[in-house]
């Protein structure tokens, strides 16, 4: 069973797979957000509280999913090549860090955009803010380690680690930077919390979250051939497939 | 029918930014996956030369 | 008659360092009372390989193995067979010649201060015994550093460029001090630039660039 | 390795307090960057008392963490460099246990050192003594995580050049939890509530990093080592 994994996970199959599977990923993905878009900005009903500001869902909740889950998988693609030394994981983690580093800034302007009319400031250190303060600089702790060595392979190796050290800490930042807001500011805060979603709110939501998920595993697509690329440029199946 | 549209029930100056912000990422991700893949294409056929050199 | 495993066998090493494939398929065997002098220019690899048999570095193809098993599958057995003396003699500058061999050696085995006080003899640095390491000469933390290697005792000696630093009498001794080792049944990788001459069987491997 | 595991650990461990007790200008350092930060706050903030002790915690435990973290960054790197690194992991002990050796007498020197001096810093921030009993435990348990967590930091950055910032930029945001915990059990001793909530929280943190910190920066050491 395991030939089949490895032949899959063979950098030449991921090179040529990924190339043919992101442009229509991509596309299914235009469609997707384009229709969420549409739908949630024009039809979808505004919210009883908060009136229109609410609709900044349908961005901010995709992308804040979105810099999680790339972490995620970042964390669990390192883990798997420097536990395995299968070496398509640490590209994989590589093309993985700067979009979700991305979609963690926009989670971060968005949410502090929808914030304003609530607090009056742009920053008023929410905890979900703060968390997500936080894992921006874990990506950069991330991504400036794996920089940081002229041997790609150890920086890869080093990055890993590192990332599988962040994953174990994300849970326990999130709790603490809860604990220590509930600490302080206690409930005055309103907290915008998931508003009550009628059916007509949450497709638009759902269709957001299908497209920004495969907007994510598209752009992947593309940055997981680079990365396979700088890592075996010296492979022989390299030639034919450059040569093209 | 437009103009409240894009009044955004008086939050346009917060949602409008927002939908700017992010449809920014997904652009800067897609322009800056092409250039990475671009790049790694030029410098895979760069070092080829060196060695068949 | 099953057939002895040879102690020391590398087979088809092939290390990459970035772009430059620095070892390309190195293989050799190391029996028992044998030395292999690793010489080439500079850069083509002599030490990585070196490092690659201590374990410290795993190369991306081949392998290494002792006594038929891998040195990474059974590390313990490896580690105590072997001692390692890099091309910088591994010293703490604050510690004292003995201080710096008592923890070195006391690491690996049990071991007496008589037989730390015979090594610093036998390397002829027993008289600055008591001194810091950072005040010592090159030659005579190069002579400590080979004390250490006399008081483990192991069967494999991993050196790199032990000559560096040592005058006409340090050469001398330290050729008699291998010799003694592999009369003893012990094996040698010795990494050197200049000529090596031993009264015992010496093979070379010639690192091309 | 023919010896036991307890013996490894006394050896490094001895080793290590023994190499620092060489160098005991080098076991001031921390203390004294300690307490220039802390005299930075009221410096910049106002010298009134009464303003200060509302500020106390936080500046507290930022200049202790920043003086422990600073610290942190020679943990593996002379060793490194004169060679020795190489023969501890060729020694056949456990990475996990030297790294657990060489943090813990690491920490005995430096993270104790600002628990038994931070009374001092206390009093120039106006917090009562009645709350110094429940800081230096804070404080110690840490400035021992913190231990942990850096060590991990500075097994990965070894072998680079300018690898302090970088250890500073992995290290600090995962030291964030153990800093809202210990700054707010100062804070409510201070207020004289119960600080038993975060001691607790901060005391959890301290078990974890102490089981799976030596693991992680063991196996930090063999990559960066390679």
């Amino acid at each position: 069973m395991w030939t089949w994994f490895y032949r899959l996970a063979s950098p030449p199959s991921v090179y040529a797979l990924s190339g043919r599977l992101a442009p229509w990923l991509l596309a299914a993905a235009a469609c997707l957000i384009a229709f969420g878009l549409v739908d949630g900005l024009a039809f979808a009903p505004p919210d009883y509280q908060q009136g229109d500001a609410f609709r900044i869902v349908y961005v901010h909740a995709p992308s804040a999913w979105l810099s999680t889950f790339a972490y995620m998988l970042m964390a669990v693609a390192g883990a798997i090549a420097l536990i395995w030394r299968i070496k398509i994981g640490h590209a994989v983690a590589a093309a993985a860090a700067p979009i979700g580093a991305s979609f963690t800034l926009c989670t971060l302007l968005s949410g502090s955009l929808w914030g304003k009319p609530m607090w009056g400031t742009f920053w008023a250190w929410d905890p979900r803010l703060t968390s997500e303060l936080i894992l921006l600089f874990l990506y950069f702790g991330v991504m400036s380690l794996r920089q940081a060595f002229e041997d790609p392979a150890r920086g890869d190796r080093a990055a890993a680690l590192l990332a599988i050290v962040g994953v174990v800490n994300i849970p326990i930042i999130k709790f603490s930077v809860t604990w220590w807001n509930s600490l302080h500011q206690g409930a005055t805060v309103a907290r915008f919390g998931k508003p009550t979603m009628v059916a007509s709110m949450l497709v638009p939501l759902l269709v957001m979250f299908a497209g920004f998920m495969l907007f994510f595993v598209g752009v992947l697509c593309v940055r997981l051939r680079a990365e396979v690329l700088n890592r075996e440029r010296l492979a022989t199946w390299v030639r034919e497939a450059v040569a093209t | 029918m437009t103009s409240g549209f894009l009044a955004m029930g008086g939050y346009a100056g917060y949602v409008w930014p927002c939908i700017g912000f992010s449809l920014a990422t997904l652009a800067w991700n897609l322009w800056s996956a092409q250039r990475a893949s671009r790049a790694a294409l030029e410098r895979a056929r760069r070092s080829i030369a060196m060695a068949d050199a | 008659m099953s057939v002895v495993p040879v102690p020391l066998a590398v087979d088809r090493v092939h290390v990459w360092r970035g772009d430059r494939h620095v070892l390309r398929g190195v293989g050799f065997e190391v029996a028992a009372g044998e030395a292999l002098h690793v010489h080439g220019a500079n850069g083509t690899g002599k030490t990585t390989l070196l490092r690659v048999v201590t374990g410290l570095m795993r190369p991306e193809q081949g392998t290494v193995s002792w006594r038929g098993t891998g040195i990474h599958k059974d590390r313990a057995a490896y580690l105590a067979a072997m001692t390692y003396a890099s091309h910088e003699p591994a010293l703490k500058g604050e510690l004292t010649a003995l201080e710096n061999l008592r923890f070195a050696v006391g690491m690996k085995r049990r071991v007496t201060e008589a037989e730390l006080g015979d090594a610093l003899q036998r390397v002829g640095v027993a008289a600055c015994a008591d001194l810091p390491a950072r005040v010592l000469s090159a030659g005579q933390r190069r002579r400590v550093a080979l004390a250490r290697v006399l008081a483990l005792r192991a069967e494999l000696w991993l050196l790199d460029e032990p000559f560096t630093n040592l005058d006409a009498r340090g050469t001398q001794l330290l050729t008699e001090l291998i010799e003694e080792h592999l009369a003893g049944g012990g094996l040698a990788l010795i990494v050197a630039h200049q000529e090596l001459r031993l009264a015992a069987t010496l093979r070379r491997l010639e690192l091309a660039a | 390795m023919t010896i036991g595991l307890s013996q490894a650990l006394g050896l490094v461990l001895r080793r290590e307090l023994l190499l620092s007790l060489r160098r005991p200008d080098q076991l001031l350092q921390p203390l004294v960057f300690f307490l220039i930060v802390t005299t930075l706050f009221p410096l910049s903030l106002s010298p009134e008392l009464s303003l200060l002790r509302d500020m106390a915690p936080g500046v507290l435990w930022v200049a202790a963490l920043l003086a422990a973290l600073l610290s942190l960054d020679g943990l593996f790197k002379a060793d490194a460099d004169d060679g020795t690194l190489e023969q501890l992991v060729l020694s056949g002990i456990p990475l996990g246990l030297i790294v657990m050796a060489k943090t813990l007498a690491h920490w005995l020197l430096s993270g104790a050192a600002l628990v038994v001096i931070s009374p001092l810093v206390g009093m120039a921030l106006g917090i009562p003594v009645s709350a110094f009993g429940t800081m230096m435990l804070s404080l110690a348990l840490g400035t021992l995580t913190l231990s942990w967590l850096g060590a991990i930091g500075a097994a990965l950055t070894v072998g680079l050049k300018r690898g302090s910032m970088l250890l500073s930029l992995i290290v600090l945001p995962l030291a964030m939890p153990l800093l809202i915990f210990g700054a707010s059990a100062t804070d409510r001793a201070m207020g004289g509530e119960s600080p038993a909530g975060a001691l607790y929280l901060l005391g959890a943190l301290c078990v974890l990093t102490t089981t799976l910190a030596p693991l992680a920066a063991g196996a930090a050491l063999r990559i960066t080592l390679e």
